[in-house]
């Protein structure tokens, strides 16, 4: 146990704020932010952190909107804060955990993903990017897809296949590559809302120092799944309002829109309204769980039921608006660098909520995660290793 | 804020609620009593009432309770539902909250300490008024839901007459709580001109009876618009804590299905190694989780006194009472021939679970509720 | 092609009413319709057909049914008809057909079916009662269950193991046994209506002649696939006119008790209409098909459906009655022959559906058979041969 | 009786389209066209009324038509819509039901033959009106939906102002028929006073136009009840024969979808072989195969002019509408990151699905008509 409790460590932001202007230089604020170890305060001191309970983080992130300082935009690089730092934090080297976690949480520098391929999409340890020894380097050939932020990204956590002569789980490494580096081609992945979030990218001969590495050769499939938890627990781990999600607008449109309404549309929304709230009440219960010391595996859940609500609710939306929702604002090809669910048309919202089903681990994979790691059900036969 | 989670004295009473359940009441029994005469487990009653105290949960100590509250009394119920246990203790959760809002400490004493066994008179089916403030109502009496019966007068003391169809946990109770013309009455069971007659139950577990009453003599406990705030708390109440009997009921259908699904073997592998068995267990899982914290958020805005309690309860039984439902259907249909026969004890819970599906409204009631409640209103006039 | 045409039949039909008297004595009746080839039309003369096509059937018993003659109680004789039948008629010698298709058809002899085993629900071909040659008999010990009608029949076809030493489906053979044998015991199985429907069977040292064996000695999977086929079809091939079915009664309820409606199970109640007047609706075109010699896979959804509407609608009147619908008529031990599932209460109904999606074949079993057989799906690897 | 099978000249009519759209109309050429300027492959259409004769198939010979019905029309349909191709067929089989309505024989033939093509001047989302009788209503002219144009006339000549938004089918129209005031009338869209904007459509093979009337000549073709009848009697069309266009789209989904599981593998598997893909599979097949059958009938009778016609077309998108979002949905959910592509043709399915969802009505509006054809209605009042 830590001696640390809300009450100090308010004092401590309180402490800072005295000394550095949040109102001033935006990067150098957080910078030193970071080096108070106020930036994650569950990460060890010299890491961001201070080494205390991980539920008092929402205290300091409160203290510090409160007093209008800037924030490290952090859905601008969400697979930095949620997937590499953790990771890093767990498998890097202490070299490794000082050149990347401080930039990354200023937002200097952005990471993105290279882990889904063409033929490796829920069945991820069936990746083929091939990555060589040769000296000090690492060579990678190969192909992802999926790519968030790709074109915006200074560095990628990387899976590549180091040994393909042992059985498919064993032979993948982790690392982190620069994007900058030749070889590295980025190519936007057009969805079928007509822009692309995405991004392909061809690795062709990139070199990648073995001081880059993550973990030991062979063992990135257990780095990797640190991460890809991490992944589901950082989409379902948002607080909300009631009505704070998708529903609170075809709420709204109902209510703004008497003319629209039709009896068995009103069971629609009834139906819906009770689903989104139960769903809201069990992350509400999650998250007190985990501020209780008692994290329940209620992540995946949480995941799996607000895809099934995004995509429900934004169908209903569409034919609760009737002529309206024939229509829709622009299909043209643009680069938008997150999704924006609660913005833009509910045709926009209806296309792009069909991805929340298959984005971040598709909802087969989630239940069949529930059923084997929460119910403790037997694994299918295996014919693959 | 709403606190979902279980303190460590819930904890506790759980733990005692469910060793003595264990111990006392397990399915055989209960299944055996469906061909008996006695439905209800007096014995059973008797130890936990005696032992734990549960009628004496929700009641403040000045009064003879243990000054707990509705969270615990939830908390029982979970474990009650789980072991769909036949004794009245819903019906006396309910009696409880009527007393309270009524004032009327004497009744509660003897509720508490088990002396008497009480009961709202009205039929299990009655939902709560979707508006729980009676005095939008133009007259008082009109906003007493269940009201059937009629006041008289014998001398200077009232009697009842009338008949309430389908009372539960009505069977072996001492007192009576009787929503009659524009007030409450007490009506001793004992006393004359009462007749109580059982009826076949669905869930023969909470065996309901219909209440004949012939110049009953009643003594008021409350009137008008007091009596019916009391009546429609008392039903709010019945629709918050049976979403945590219909959670433990789901517990143990999702736990009971799962445990079969991973011994039973059918095509030289674990029932519950195939995907289609497992995703709707996991889809399980996930109804129940939720129910969960919605029985939960139920009970401790019920315990608070919150203003949003009705919602809190609608909410409840809008969504734990279907999830009941499906988590004992797919609990029988994943037993295969075997959970549809008499000797398996599925269907005591599907039974039960259906059951409560009506019990305290239906869940498109609730939604209507939930309709006026969160301002999402119905089309107005016809399609 | 046959030259048989549906006035023809009519014709034979009208003639042999000429000279029998619909109101008469029952049985004889019934045997002369058989022995005119009246009986089954599509099978071979001599064995109740004059070898039609099999959808100048309904003509046939449409003109008997006018005249008001007596029928076969087919629901009584389900087994019998829907599989015993079929099965003697492809794989059965000349002599067992003569021996027991004509009383069978009459009704004298009732037929049941000794399958289903504790551990061989869905995986029929897991059984274990065993059959051992000793001289001109088989010498049978095992147990089966869900067989209805076993206390009124006087035969049963049988599944039983003759050979342990091979892969499961190829020791297998088939039987017709005699209930009457010494060594069949039969015990009402009490189901959660609280009536027993059907039974378990406890056979110990039941000797079976070697000339009631049906087919090859372990080529009962082959003659039981026949049969399985044929119950499917049997269960969902009736005409229905629309709001025939479950949803009929609770329509009728809709109309008759307006104080029961609520706007949230009038949506449910349009829901079910909607969906079981297209299920009655496929039901009616796989008739078409049938009749136009297109036979389609269409057997398996039909069945499929109407166990999901009958737990639907069933389940949706129970709610509709509220008060009402807490109540049950009886839970007294009693033993039915058949399933009434459009008379008692709407609770018994409720009860009695949820086995439709377990007998005679599980829904999920159906499922599966669609996707591998009419969608041409991969069957999973199987770890059991 | 309702003959809900194929003919042979059916099944051979279904053998030319398919043939045509194969070698004219691959998805990807539709795909293409969605970043173009030509959202209609005029081409297509042109080669679909000259070789097949398809504007023809529901006008009667005498007409220049071929004589058949509105049963071959909804074969046609379920090619089209298998292959999602961008032409206004659906809105030209509305016209002819109109025209056929008004006996305007002239413009009949010339839509039959392809010289001109003809759209009902409508809302995509406008829905049959519940009550296809108009003489229940008290003025004539309020029975005719999607009213939104007046008359005014120049000399003695009729002229129209006013607006109809989101009417399909008519970007490239020569004719339209203008509900307005109380008549129907024909309007040159060559000449003055007609405005077409084109619409970002949802589904952009079937583009909406909002049309713009100021002081258009127009030609009256009918009026009072007749002009309802026949609008009426168009909708009912529409919303029947579209289920059959949902009928192939969601075949096409299936049939994809069976293909692209059977090819892709995952944990050494083919993903066709997880028995959860298979039920949903199995159960979308259900589905279709009622779907089927359910358009078969509402086509079979709309063309033998049943008076259940309407009762079949509310049927028809009441169940059909959602099986074929369903089915689009199932074929983005299985087909992973692929389904989610613009380069995979499944949106332009699951588009074409949504829209058709609003198409003539939703689901729910069409379950209200139910309602009332089929004496199930509404609760009395509120709630």
């Amino acid at each position: 146990m830590s001696d640390h409790t809300a009450d100090r460590l308010r004092g401590l932001v309180a402490a800072f704020l005295r000394t550095h202007d949040p109102g001033g230089d935006r990067v150098g604020f957080l910078r030193a932010r970071f080096d108070a170890g106020l930036a994650w305060v569950h990460y060890p001191a010299g890491l961001g952190g201070l080494a205390a309970p991980p539920h008092l983080q929402p205290v300091v992130d409160a203290a510090f909107a409160e007093a209008g300082a800037p924030d490290n935009r952090p859905r601008r690089n969400s697979i930095g804060l949620g997937m590499a730092a953790p990771t890093l934090l767990r498998h890097g080297t202490d070299a490794q955990c000082r050149r990347w976690l401080r930039p990354l949480w200023t937002g200097e520098e952005v990471w993105c993903q290279l882990f889904s391929e063409p033929d490796a999409g829920s069945d991820l340890a069936g990746l083929r990017t091939r990555a060589a020894r040769d000296g000090d380097d690492w060579v990678v050939d190969g192909q992802k897809v999926w790519t968030s932020m790709a074109h915006e990204a200074r560095w990628a956590i990387l899976l590549a296949r180091t040994d393909p002569a042992v059985p498919k789980h064993h032979g993948i490494t982790y690392f982190v590559c620069d994007m900058t580096t030749p070889g590295v081609q980025v190519r936007p992945l057009r969805q079928l809302t007509g822009e692309a979030e995405f991004n392909e990218v061809f690795l062709t001969g990139v070199r990648v120092p073995d001081t880059q590495r993550v973990g030991a050769e062979g063992q990135g499939w257990q780095v990797a799944r640190t991460t890809l938890m991490n992944e589901r627990v950082a989409i379902g781990g948002r607080p909300l309002p009631r009505e704070g999600g998708m529903v609170g607008l075809v709420a709204r449109l109902w209510r703004e829109r008497p003319e629209l309404r039709t009896a068995g549309l009103h069971e629609e929304i009834l139906h819906s309204w009770v689903r989104a709230e139960a769903a809201r009440l069990a992350a509400l219960r999650l998250r007190q769980l985990v501020a209780a010391g008692q994290p329940g595996p209620e992540g995946s859940a949480v995941k799996l039921s607000f895809a099934e609500l995004n995509q429900r609710i934004s169908g209903l939306e569409v034919e609760l608006l009737g002529a309206q929702g024939l229509r829709h604002d622009d299909w043209a090809m643009r680069r938008p660098t997150e999704p924006d669910l609660l913005g833009r048309t509910a045709t926009y919202r209806y296309l792009r909520a069909r991805g929340n089903s298959i984005e971040g681990g598709t909802s087969e994979i989630l239940r069949t995660v529930i059923a084997e790691r929460v119910l403790g059900l037997p694994a299918e036969p295996r014919v693959d290793r | 804020m709403t606190d979902l989670l279980y303190g460590a004295d819930e904890e506790a009473l759980r733990d005692s609620v469910r060793a003595l359940l264990a111990a006392h009441a397990p399915w055989q029994r209960t299944l055996a009593r469906l061909d008996g005469d006695e439905p209800y487990d007096a014995a059973l009653w008797t130890r936990l009432v005696d032992q734990l105290g549960v009628t004496g949960l929700a009641v403040p100590a000045e009064h003879g309770g243990a000054g707990a509250g509705f969270r615990e009394v939830a908390v029982v119920l979970e474990e009650l539902g789980r072991a769909v246990a036949p004794v009245p203790f819903l019906g006396a959760a309910v009696a409880t909250r009527t007393l309270l809002a009524c004032g009327d400490t004497e009744l509660l004493g003897q509720l508490a300490t088990g002396e008497r066994t009480v009961a709202l008179a009205v039929g299990l089916s009655t939902a709560p008024p979707p508006d729980p403030d009676p005095t939008v109502t133009a007259e008082p009496g009109s906003a007493l839901p269940g009201v059937v019966a009629r006041v008289a007068e014998v001398g200077s003391a009232p009697v009842l007459h009338g008949v309430v169809d389908g009372v539960a946990d009505a069977l072996c109770c001492d007192v009576l709580l009787v929503p009659a013309g524009d007030g409450l009455y007490a009506v001793d069971t004992g006393g004359p001109g009462v007749r109580m007659t059982p009826v076949v139950s669905l869930d023969a577990t909470r065996p309901l009876v219909d209440v004949g009453l012939t110049g009953a003599p009643a003594r008021p406990i409350a009137a008008g618009a007091a009596a019916s705030r009391a009546v429609s708390a008392a039903l709010t109440t019945g629709a918050a804590l049976l979403a945590s009997e219909q959670v433990g009921l789901a517990q143990w259908c999702l736990d009971t299905t799962v445990a079969h699904v991973r011994a039973r073997h059918q095509f030289g592998r674990p029932v519950g190694s195939f995907q289609a068995v497992k995703h709707r267990l996991a889809d399980l899982w996930v109804e129940v989780t939720q129910a969960r914290a919605v029985a939960r958020h139920a009970a401790d805005r019920l315990a608070a006194g919150d203003p949003e309690a009705p919602l809190a309860a609608a909410l409840a039984q809008a969504y734990c009472g279907p999830v009941a439902v499906r988590a004992a259907e797919v609990c029988v249909q994943l037993h295969g021939g075997l959970g549809f026969t008499w000797e398996h004890p599925a269907h005591l819970y599907l039974k039960r679970a259906k059951s409560g599906a009506i019990a305290f409204g239906t869940a498109d009631r609730h939604r209507a509720t939930l309709a006026r409640l969160v301002d999402l209103p119905a089309p107005a006039g016809r399609r």
